[in-house]
C-alpha cells in the first residue's frame, strides 16, 4: 500500500535534485527551474500530508505555494531578461556585482 | 576697597593682556611696541597689585589670617552623600585666597614673570609681528593660569590653574610649530602632565568624598583636628595628589617631558620650566601639608621620589652637551630636592627652595638665552667657550647663579638647599615616622647630588665662558653682549641670587631663630595637628645637637667645593676636556648610559607609547571587523529574509547587499572565496545551515 | 493480473514517481534549454498525476493550468526572447565547489531521510471523504477547497494575491529596457 | 504637574521649521539658490530667536512640565497630543535650535546640488528633533522619533560622501531596529496601565487607556520588576543604539563620515542626545527597579565606551572618523554620570550632553570647513596648517581644549561633575573613567599636531584660505557657549536641577523598596566611626 511515506520520499528526492541543481548549475534558467522543482517537492509533501491527515488545509497551502511560485517565476524571468539585456548572458557568475 | 579684596584681579589683568594680544594684535599684526606694551602692562599691573595686596594684607590682617575672596558659585553639582553618611553640597566656588604660601608665590611669580616679559622683548625681537603677539599672548595667559593656581582657594580652582599652565606650556613649547620636534615636545608635555592630572582629579574626588568640601580653609582644619580619623584617607589623597605633582614637577617616572620642553623659546624655559610652573607640584604639596603630615606613607613616598629624582637627573646632567638640556636636568634635580624637603617634613624649606631656585634658575636660563642669542642659536657647549670677555654681564650673573645653585654660602641656594639636607638628616636622626634609615639614605643621596650639581654646573660655566671659543671664525664675529632689556633682568636676578636667600638665614645656628623670616612667614600654613594643637611640641628639634648642625653645614659646603674643584680639574687649564674624554673612554658603558639618559625615552617609546598606539590600532581592527562585522552579519540575515519575502525594493536590497560586502572581510579566506557576490554560494551556505539546524534538532530530539 | 489490479495504485505511483524523478534529473542536466523546459513540463504533469492520486483534483487542475499552461509558456518565451542556445557549464568559476554543493545536497537529503525513517508513519489515509466534504456535507473537492479558501483562509489569500500583484509589477519593471540600463548606471559607484 | 502658560510658544517653536519647509516647497523656485538660503536661514534664525524666551520663562520652581498643550488626538486608544517641557528639555531645545541654525548657516557653500530638497529636509529634521523633546505622549514621541529618521536618511544618502548609501542604510536600519523594540516597550507599559495583555500574562491596572508620560510616571512604582526588566531591555536597545553605547556604536562613524557637514553636526549635537534623553526621561523614572539592577552593567559598558572610543579614535586616519569615535567616548561619560544615579552625576550627564553638542558639533564644522577646501579628510594630507590658517588653528585649538576638558571651558565642568558623581558611586568607576581624559588629550592633541604643526609640506595646502566671515560666525556662538558653560554654568545647573531631583526621587522610591542597597549601606556607615569609613575608603 502506498502511504504518505512514499510521497514524502519522492518529495525528498525531488527536493534534493532541485537543491543540487540550484547550487551546481551555472545558468540562471536552470537555477530557476530547479527552484520550481523544489516548489513542487513541497507541494507533493503538502498534498500527501493533507490526504494522510484528512485536512484540506494542506491543499489550500499548496495553492498558495503555487501562487508564490508563479510570482517567483515572473520575477526570476524578468531578472533574466534584464540580465540578458545588460550582460548578454544568462551565466550567473556574470551577475556578481554584489560581491565586494 | 582694599587691594587684598581685589586679588581676583591679579590673574585677570594678564588675562586681559593675553586676550588683547591674542585676538587683536595677532589678527591685525600690530607693531611690536604695542604688543609688548600691552603684555608688560598686564603683567606689570598684576605685579604691582599683587605686591600691594600682600603688603596690605600683612599690615591690615596679619599673616595668620587667610583672606578668602569668593567671586561666585561655579560648579553646582547638587548634593552627594559622602563617606561619613552626611549629605554634602557640591558647590564649588570660583574663589581666591591669600595666605602665607599664596603670598610668597604671588610675590615671586609676578615679579619674575614681569622680568621675563621684559627679557622677552629683547630675545624675541626677530620674530614676525604676529608671532611676537602670539608669544606675548601666551606668556600673559601663562601668568593668568599660574596666578590662578597659586591664588585658588580650593582644589578645583587650583586645578584650573594647574591645567591652564599645562596648556600654556604646551603652546609655548610648540611655539616654533613648524619644527616637528617642537610640536611633538609640546604634545609630550601636555599628555604626560595629563597623566599626572588623572591622579590629581581622583584626589579631588577623594577629598570631596572624605571631607565634603574642596575649600582649603575648610578641610585642612577638619583633617588637622582629627588626624587619626583621616589618616588612611590622607594616605590615599596624598598619594593621588602626588601623582599630579609628579607630572607637573617632572619627577620620576614622569620627568621625561621637561628636557624636551626646552624646545620652546628660552625665556619660556626660564619662566615656565624652571621658575614657576614646574614648582607648582611643590607648591601643591606644601599647600596640602596637613594631608601629608597625617600620612607617613605619603611623606615617605614623596621623599623617596624626590631624593631619587634629585640624584638621577643630576647624573644625566653630568654629560649633556646642550646648554639648555643641562639646565633642564638640573631643574629636575632641584625639584627633586624640593620634594625631598617636603617629604622629610621641611615644607618651609621646600617652598624656600622654590623661591631661591626661581631666582637662580631663571637667571641661569636667561643667561643661557643670552648666550644662545649671541651664538646665533647654537646650544651645544662644545662649540662655545671663552665667552667671558664678549659678554661680561651675562658671565657674572651666570657665575653668581651657578654659585647659588651649587650651595656656596651667602648665595641664595645655599640656605634653602642646606636646610633641606639638614632636615633630611634630622629626619633620619629623629627616626621620623620610624622610617629613619630610609631618610638617612636619602640624605646621602642628597649629598652626592650636591657634589654632582656643583660639578655639572661649573662644567657648564667653564665650557661656555672660559677657554677658547670653539664655534668657528664666523660665529666668533657675531659674539656680542645682549641688549639692556635682556641684561637688566639678568642683573636683577643675579642680585637676588646673591641676597635672595638672606630672608631664610638659619637663625638657629646663631641662636637667633627669628632671623629666619621665611620660616616665620610660613609658620601659619603648618596647621598644628591633633595633640600638637593642645600644646604638644615636636621632638625632632632636639635630635641633632648644635655642634652636629654646624658640622653638617661645613660638610655641605665642603661637598659643593669638592664638586667645583673637580669641575675645575676636568674642564680648566691645559688639560681641559682631555680628562673627561679619558674618563669616558675608561667607562664607556656608564658614559653611554648617561649620555643617552638611561634610554628612558626609548624605553617609554617601546613600552607605553607604542603599546598604546598598537593597542589602539588593534582595537580599531577589532571594531571594524568584529563589532561592525557582527552588525553586518545581522544585516546579512536580514538581507536573506528580504530576498525570500521580496519585501524590500531594489534599492534597499542593493544597499543591504553592500553590507554583506563588508562582511567578507570578517570571514575566513575559504569563506571569502565563496562569498564573491555569487548567489549560489549563498544558497550553498543556506543548505548547509539547514542541514546543521536539522542535525541540531535531531540531537535534541533524540536525547 | 490480480496483482496488477490489487496494486494498481502502488504500481501507478512507482511509475509516475520514476518518471517524475527522471524528468527532474533531466531538468538539471540537459543542456538544450528547450529540452530542459520540456523535461520540467513533464515533471509538472507527473506531479499533477500524483495530486489526483491524493484526491486533490482541484489542485491537479491548477497545477496543469498554472504550471504547465502559464509558467512553462513564460519559460519558453524567455528562452526564445533571450535566444538561449545552450545551458552548458560555461565558464567554470566555482568548479572546486561543485562537489561541495553536491555534498551539501546529499547531506541535507540524508538528514531529511533520517527524519522520514524515524517518523515513519503507518500507511493509511485520513479518509478520501474528508477531501470532498465541508462540515460533513459531501461536495466536490473543488467546492470544498473553495469554501475553505474563501472563508477560513481569506486573509492569507488576499495577501498572496497582493504578493502576486507586486511580483507582476516587479517583473514588468525588470523587463523594461530603460530600467535595466538605468540600473546599470547606478551600479557604478565611486 | 503641568503648566499650560505659553503653550503656544512651544508649538510655534516646534512647527515653525515645518511651516517654513512647506512654504519653501511650494513658493520658492529651486533654481533660486539665494532665496532658498535666505529663507531657510530666516526660518531657523527666527526659530532660535523665539526659543530663547523659554530660557527665561521657564520657572525652575514651577510645575514639572511647563509650556504645556493638551489635546485629544485618537481618543479611542487614549492617544493625546501632549506637549510640554521641563528644564532639561528646554536646554536641549535651545541646543537644537542653535545647532539647527548653525547647520543651515554652514551649508551655504558646501551644498551645491538639489539645494531646495536639502533645506527642506534640514527644516523637517528640526521639527522632528524638537518634537521629540516636546512630546509628553508616548505615541506622539514615537511619531516624532521616526519622523526625524527620514530626513536624516536622505541627508546622508543624497548629499553624503562616496559610501553614503551604505552609511545611510546602516543608520536607518540600525535605529529602526532600536525604535521598533522601543515601541514594544511602550506598548507593554500602555497595556500594563490599562487592560493588561493576557497573551503574555501581563495583568493591567485597569486605568483609563493612555500614553501620557506624566500619568505613567505616577504608576511607575507599581510596575512589577520582571515587567520593568523587559521594558527596560527594550528601551535600552532603542536608546543605546542612539547614544550610541559601546557594542552598538558602529553606525556612528560611518554615518558621520559620509554625512554632509551639517548632517554630522546635527547628528552629533542633537541626534545622539535623543538616546540619553530617552534614558533620563523614560528609563530611569519609569523603570527605577530595573534601572537599579542595570547600574553595574551600564557602568561597565560606559567605561568601556570611554576607554575604547578614545583608543579607537587614536588609530584613525580620517579626521571625521576620529571625531566620531571621540563622540563614543564622550557619550560614555554621559552614560556613566547618568547611571551613577546621584545628583552630581546626573547633572554632569545632562551638562555633558550640551557640551558634547557644542564641542563635537563645532569640531565637525571645523573638519567640514577644511574638507570643503580640499575635499579630503585624511590627516596625513595635512600638516602645518597653522601657518596658512591661523584663525582656523585658533578656533580648532579652543574647541580641542573644550573637547578634552580643559578647565574654564565647557568640557571640564561636565566631566568634572560626572566624575565626582561617579566617584561617589564607586571609586573604581572614576579610576577608569578618568583615564579617558588622558587618552582624550592624547588623540586630540595628536590630531592637532599632525594637522596644524610641522612643516607645510603638502603643495595643495600652500594657499588654503583662512576662515571667511560666515565661517567665523558659525563657530563663534559655539565658542561663546563653550566659555559660558565653562566659566558660569550656574544657570544651566539651575534649570536642570528640578528634572534631576525628580528623576532621582523616582529612582529612590525603588531603592527603598528594594531593601538594603548601596544607599543604605552609606547610611549605615554614617553610624560607624569616621575613621573606619575613611579606612574602607582607602582600600
Amino acid at each position: 500500500m502506498i502511504g504518505a511515506t512514499h510521497y514524502v520520499a519522492l518529495s525528498l528526492i525531488l527536493l534534493c535534485i532541485g537543491v543540487v541543481g540550484l547550487m551546481v548549475r551555472r545558468n540562471f534558467i536552470t537555477v530557476l527551474m530547479s527552484l520550481e522543482l523544489m516548489f513542487n517537492a513541497v507541494n507533493v509533501n503538502l498534498i500527501a500530508f493533507s490526504f494522510r491527515l484528512g485536512d484540506l488545509a494542506g491543499q489550500v497551502l499548496a495553492m498558495f505555494v503555487i501562487t508564490i511560485a508563479a510570482a517567483e517565476a515572473a520575477i526570476g524571468l524578468g531578472l533574466i531578461i534584464a540580465l540578458v539585456r545588460l550582460k548578454d548572458t544568462v551565466a550567473l557568475e556574470e551577475a556578481d556585482e554584489m560581491g565586494g | 576697597m582694599k587691594f587684598y579684596d581685589l586679588i581676583w584681579l591679579i590673574p585677570i589683568l594678564p588675562l586681559l593682556g593675553a586676550i588683547c594680544n591674542g585676538f587683536v594684535s595677532n589678527r591685525l599684526g600690530l607693531k611690536k611696541s604695542v604688543t609688548h606694551g600691552v603684555a608688560l602692562l598686564g603683567s606689570g599691573l598684576a605685579w604691582l597689585l599683587g605686591w600691594a595686596a600682600i603688603v596690605q594684607w600683612i599690615l591690615d590682617l596679619g599673616i595668620h589670617h587667610t583672606h578668602v575672596v569668593r567671586l561666585y558659585s561655579w560648579i553646582q553639582g547638587g548634593s552627594l552623600r559622602i563617606l561619613d553618611g552626611s549629605l554634602a553640597e557640591v558647590d564649588i566656588a570660583a574663589s581666591f585666597q591669600l595666605d602665607a604660601v599664596s603670598a610668597l608665590m604671588v610675590f615671586f611669580v609676578t615679579f619674575v614673570g614681569f622680568l621675563i616679559h621684559v627679557y622677552s622683548i629683547g630675545y624675541m625681537h626677530d620674530e614676525s609681528d604676529r608671532a611676537y603677539a602670539r608669544y606675548f599672548s601666551f606668556l600673559n595667559l601663562f601668568m593668568f593660569s599660574m596666578l590662578v593656581l597659586v591664588l585658588g582657594s580650593n582644589l578645583a580652582v587650583l586645578f584650573v590653574g594647574w591645567e591652564g599652565v599645562g596648556l600654556c606650556s604646551y603652546l609655548l613649547i610648540g611655539f616654533y610649530f613648524e619644527k616637528d620636534w617642537c610640536a611633538a615636545a609640546g604634545m609630550k608635555a601636555f599628555i604626560v602632565n595629563r597623566i599626572g592630572d588623572w591622579g590629581f582629579l581622583l584626589a579631588i574626588f577623594a577629598t570631596f568624598m572624605v571631607f565634603g568640601t574642596l575649600e582649603f580653609t575648610e578641610f585642612f582644619p577638619a583633617a588637622a583636628a582629627h588626624p587619626e580619623h583621616f589618616a588612611s584617607a590622607a594616605t590615599l589623597i596624598g598619594l593621588l595628589l602626588f601623582v599630579g605633582a609628579i607630572g607637573k614637577s617632572a619627577q620620576i617616572p614622569l620627568y621625561v617631558w621637561l628636557p624636551d620642553a626646552m624646545a620652546g623659546p628660552t625665556p619660556v624655559s626660564a619662566l615656565i620650566h624652571a621658575a614657576t610652573m614646574v614648582t607648582a607640584g611643590v607648591y601643591m604639596v606644601v599647600r596640602c601639608n596637613v594631608i601629608y603630615r597625617l600620612s607617613p606613607t605619603a611623606m615617605l613616598v614623596v621623599a623617596i621620589v624626590g631624593g631619587l629624582t634629585a640624584i638621577f637627573a643630576a647624573t644625566i646632567g653630568l654629560v649633556q652637551n646642550d646648554i639648555k638640556k643641562v639646565l633642564a636636568y638640573s631643574t629636575v634635580s632641584q625639584l627633586g630636592y624640593m620634594f625631598l624637603g617636603a617629604g622629610v617634613g621641611a615644607f618651609v624649606a621646600a617652598i624656600f627652595h622654590v623661591l631661591t631656585h626661581a631666582y637662580f634658575k631663571a637667571c641661569l636660563f636667561l643667561g643661557s638665552g643670552s648666550v644662545i642669542h649671541a651664538c646665533g642659536g647654537e646650544q651645544d657647549i662644545r662649540k662655545m667657550g671663552g665667552l667671558k670677555k664678549h659678554m661680561p654681564t651675562t658671565y657674572w650673573t651666570f657665575l653668581v647663579a651657578t654659585l647659588a645653585i651649587s650651595g656656596i654660602p651667602i648665595f641664595a641656594g645655599f640656605f634653602s638647599k642646606d636646610e633641606i639636607l639638614f632636615k633630611a638628616f634630622e629626619a633620619g636622626a629623629s627616626d621620623l615616622n620610624r622610617f629613619g634609615s630610609a631618610y638617612y639614605v636619602l640624605w646621602i643621596l642628597g649629598m652626592v647630588g650636591a657634589v654632582l650639581t656643583a660639578f655639572y654646573m661649573f662644567r657648564l660655566v667653564f665650557m661656555t665662558f672660559h677657554g677658547e671659543f670653539r664655534g668657528g671664525e664666523e660665529a666668533a664675529h657675531h659674539l656680542h653682549e645682549s641688549p639692556w632689556t635682556m641684561t637688566m633682568p639678568l642683573v636683577v636676578l643675579g642680585v637676588l641670587s646673591i641676597f635672595g636667600g638672606l630672608v631664610g638665614v638659619p637663625g638657629k645656628l646663631f641662636h637667633h631663630p627669628e632671623w629666619n623670616l621665611v620660616e616665620r612667614f610660613l609658620e601659619p600654613i603648618l596647621l598644628p595637628i591633633g595633640h600638637a594643637a593642645e600644646g604638644g611640641h615636636d621632638v625632632s628639634h632636639h635630635a641633632v645637637s648644635f655642634g652636629l648642625e654646624w658640622g653638617l653645614v661645613v660638610l655641605s659646603v665642603a661637598v659643593a667645593s669638592f664638586g667645583i674643584w673637580l669641575a675645575y680639574r676636568f674642564y680648566m687649564g691645559t688639560e681641559a676636556l682631555v680628562r673627561p674624554q679619558r674618563l669616558a673612554e675608561h667607562f664607556p658603558l656608564a658614559y653611554k648610559l648617561l649620555l643617552n639618559k638611561y634610554w628612558m625615552d626609548e624605553i617609554y617609546g617601546a613600552t607605553v607609547i607604542s603599546g598604546t598606539v598598537k593597542g589602539s590600532r588593534l582595537l580599531w581592527e577589532f571594531d571594524a571587523r568584529v563589532v561592525d562585522g557582527a552588525v553586518n552579519g545581522t544585516a546579512l540575515t536580514t538581507v536573506g529574509s528580504s530576498f525570500i519575502s521580496g519585501i524590500f525594493d531594489l534599492r534597499v536590497v542593493d544597499g543591504a547587499v553592500n553590507l554583506i560586502a563588508t562582511c567578507y572581510d570578517v570571514a575566513s579566506r575559504w569563506f571569502r572565496k565563496l562569498q564573491v557576490g555569487f548567489a549560489q554560494g549563498y544558497a550553498m551556505v543556506m543548505v548547509f545551515g539547514a542541514a546543521i539546524l536539522l542535525a541540531v534538532y535531531y540531537l535534541f530530539k533524540l536525547n | 493480473m490480480d496483482f496488477l489490479v490489487a496494486n494498481f495504485g502502488a504500481i501507478l505511483f512507482y511509475v509516475v514517481a520514476t518518471i517524475t524523478v527522471a524528468a527532474a534529473v533531466g531538468v538539471v542536466t540537459l543542456r538544450n534549454p528547450v529540452h530542459a523546459a520540456v523535461s520540467l513540463l513533464l515533471t509538472f504533469l507527473m506531479v499533477a498525476v500524483l495530486f489526483v492520486m491524493s484526491h486533490a483534483e482541484f489542485l491537479a487542475a491548477v497545477q496543469v493550468l498554472v504550471y504547465a499552461g502559464g509558467i512553462m509558456v513564460l519559460y519558453l518565451f524567455v528562452i526564445m526572447l533571450a535566444r538561449i542556445k545552450d545551458l552548458g557549464p560555461g565558464k567554470v568559476f566555482l568548479s572546486g565547489l561543485a562537489p561541495l554543493a553536491v555534498l551539501a545536497g546529499v547531506v541535507l537529503g540524508c538528514l531529511i531521510a533520517i527524519g522520514i525513517l524515524l517518523g515513519s508513519m503507518a500507511a493509511g489515509d485520513g479518509g478520501a471523504a474528508a477531501m470532498t466534504a465541508v462540515d460533513g456535507e459531501a461536495i466536490g473537492n473543488t467546492e470544498a477547497v473553495g469554501w475553505l479558501l474563501y472563508l477560513k483562509y481569506l486573509v492569507p489569500f488576499e495577501v498572496v494575491s497582493v504578493v502576486l500583484l507586486v511580483a507582476m509589477i516587479g517583473a514588468i519593471v525588470f523587463g523594461r529596457r530603460d530600467a535595466a540600463l538605468a540600473g546599470a548606471g547606478e551600479e557604478v559607484e565611486p | 504637574m503641568m503648566d499650560f502658560q505659553y503653550g503656544w510658544l512651544l508649538n510655534l517653536i516646534c512647527y515653525l521649521p515645518l511651516a517654513g519647509a512647506l512654504l519653501m516647497m511650494f513658493f520658492i523656485n529651486k533654481e533660486n539658490s539665494t532665496a532658498l538660503k535666505v529663507w531657510a536661514t530666516l526660518v531657523v534664525g527666527v526659530d532660535f530667536a523665539i526659543s530663547i524666551p523659554l530660557w527665561f520663562l521657564y520657572k525652575p520652581d514651577g510645575a514639572e512640565f511647563q509650556f504645556a498643550t493638551q489635546l485629544q488626538w485618537i481618543p479611542s486608544v487614549g492617544v493625546q497630543y501632549l506637549f510640554g517641557v521641563d528644564g532639561f528639555a528646554v536646554l536641549l531645545i535651545l541646543l537644537t535650535t542653535l545647532l539647527g541654525f548653525i547647520a543651515v548657516y554652514c551649508s551655504f557653500t558646501a551644498i551645491t546640488e538639489r539645494q531646495k530638497e536639502y533645506y527642506v529636509f534640514l527644516l523637517l529634521l528640526q521639527t522632528g528633533m524638537l518634537g521629540v523633546f516636546c512630546s509628553l505622549d508616548f505615541i506622539l514621541f514615537y511619531v516624532f522619533w521616526e519622523v526625524m529618521l527620514v530626513p536624516m536618511y536622505f541627508l546622508i544618502g543624497v548629499w553624503g560622501g562616496p559610501r553614503r548609501l551604505y552609511a545611510a542604510i546602516k543608520f536607518f536600519l540600525y535605529t529602526l531596529v532600536g525604535s521598533v523594540l522601543m515601541l514594544v516597550g511602550i506598548l507593554t507599559l500602555y497595556f500594563f496601565n490599562s487592560t493588561g495583555l493576557a497573551a503574555i500574562g501581563l495583568e493591567g491596572l485597569d486605568h483609563a487607556a493612555t500614553f501620557s508620560i506624566p500619568h505613567l510616571f505616577t504608576i511607575a512604582p507599581q510596575i512589577p520588576p520582571e515587567v520593568q526588566f523587559w521594558v527596560f531591555l527594550a528601551f535600552f536597545v532603542g536608546f543605546a543604539i542612539k547614544v550610541p553605547m559601546f557594542p552598538f556604536h558602529t553606525w556612528l562613524p560611518d554615518a558621520h563620515v559620509e554625512a554632509p557637514t551639517a548632517g554630522s553636526v546635527i547628528l552629533a549635537a542633537v541626534l545622539l542626545k535623543m538616546g540619553t534623553y530617552g534614558f533620563i526621561r523614560f528609563s530611569l523614572p519609569l523603570l527605577p527597579d530595573a534601572t537599579l539592577k542595570a547600574v553595574g552593567w551600564i557602568g561597565v559598558l560606559a567605561i568601556i565606551a570611554i576607554v575604547y572610543g578614545a583608543l579607537v579614535a587614536m588609530a584613525q586616519k580620517d579626521m571625521k572618523k576620529l571625531v566620531a569615535y571621540s563622540s563614543v567616548s564622550h557619550m560614555g561619560f554621559v552614560m556613566l554620570g547618568m547611571f551613577a544615579l546621584n545628583d552630581a552625576g546626573l547633572r554632569g550627564s545632562i551638562l555633558q550632553m550640551l557640551n558634547h553638542g557644542v564641542s563635537t558639533g563645532a569640531l565637525f564644522l571645523l573638519v567640514g570647513i577644511v574638507y570643503e577646501r580640499r575635499h579630503n579628510r585624511m590627516i596625513a594630507e595635512y600638516g602645518g596648517l597653522a601657518k596658512v590658517m591661523p584663525l582656523y588653528a585658533t578656533f580648532f585649538l579652543i574647541l580641542t581644549m573644550s573637547s578634552i576638558g580643559l578647565p574654564t571651558l565647557n568640557g571640564f565642568i561636565g566631566e568634572f561633575t560626572i566624575l565626582i558623581g561617579a566617584y561617589n558611586h564607586s571609586w573604581v568607576w572614576a579610576l577608569f573613567a578618568a583615564s579617558g581624559i588622558v587618552l582624550g588629550a592624547a588623540y586630540m592633541l595628536w590630531l592637532y599636531q599632525r594637522v596644524f604643526f610641522g612643516e607645510l609640506s603638502n603643495e595643495k595646502n600652500k594657499d588654503l584660505k583662512d576662515l571667511n566671515r560666515r565661517e567665523q560666525w558659525t563657530l563663534i556662538p559655539l565658542i561663546v557657549a563653550a566659555f559660558w558653560v565653562g566659566l558660569y554654568p550656574k544657570p544651566f545647573f539651575e534649570r536642570m536641577a528640578p528634572t534631576v531631583d525628580r528623576v532621582l526621587q523616582r529612582v529612590e522610591v525603588a531603592r527603598h523598596d528594594q531593601g538594603p542597597t548601596a544607599g543604605d549601606h552609606v547610611a549605615e556607615l554614617a553610624h560607624a566611626p569616621a575613621g573606619e569609613a575613611a579606612g574602607e575608603h582607602g582600600e
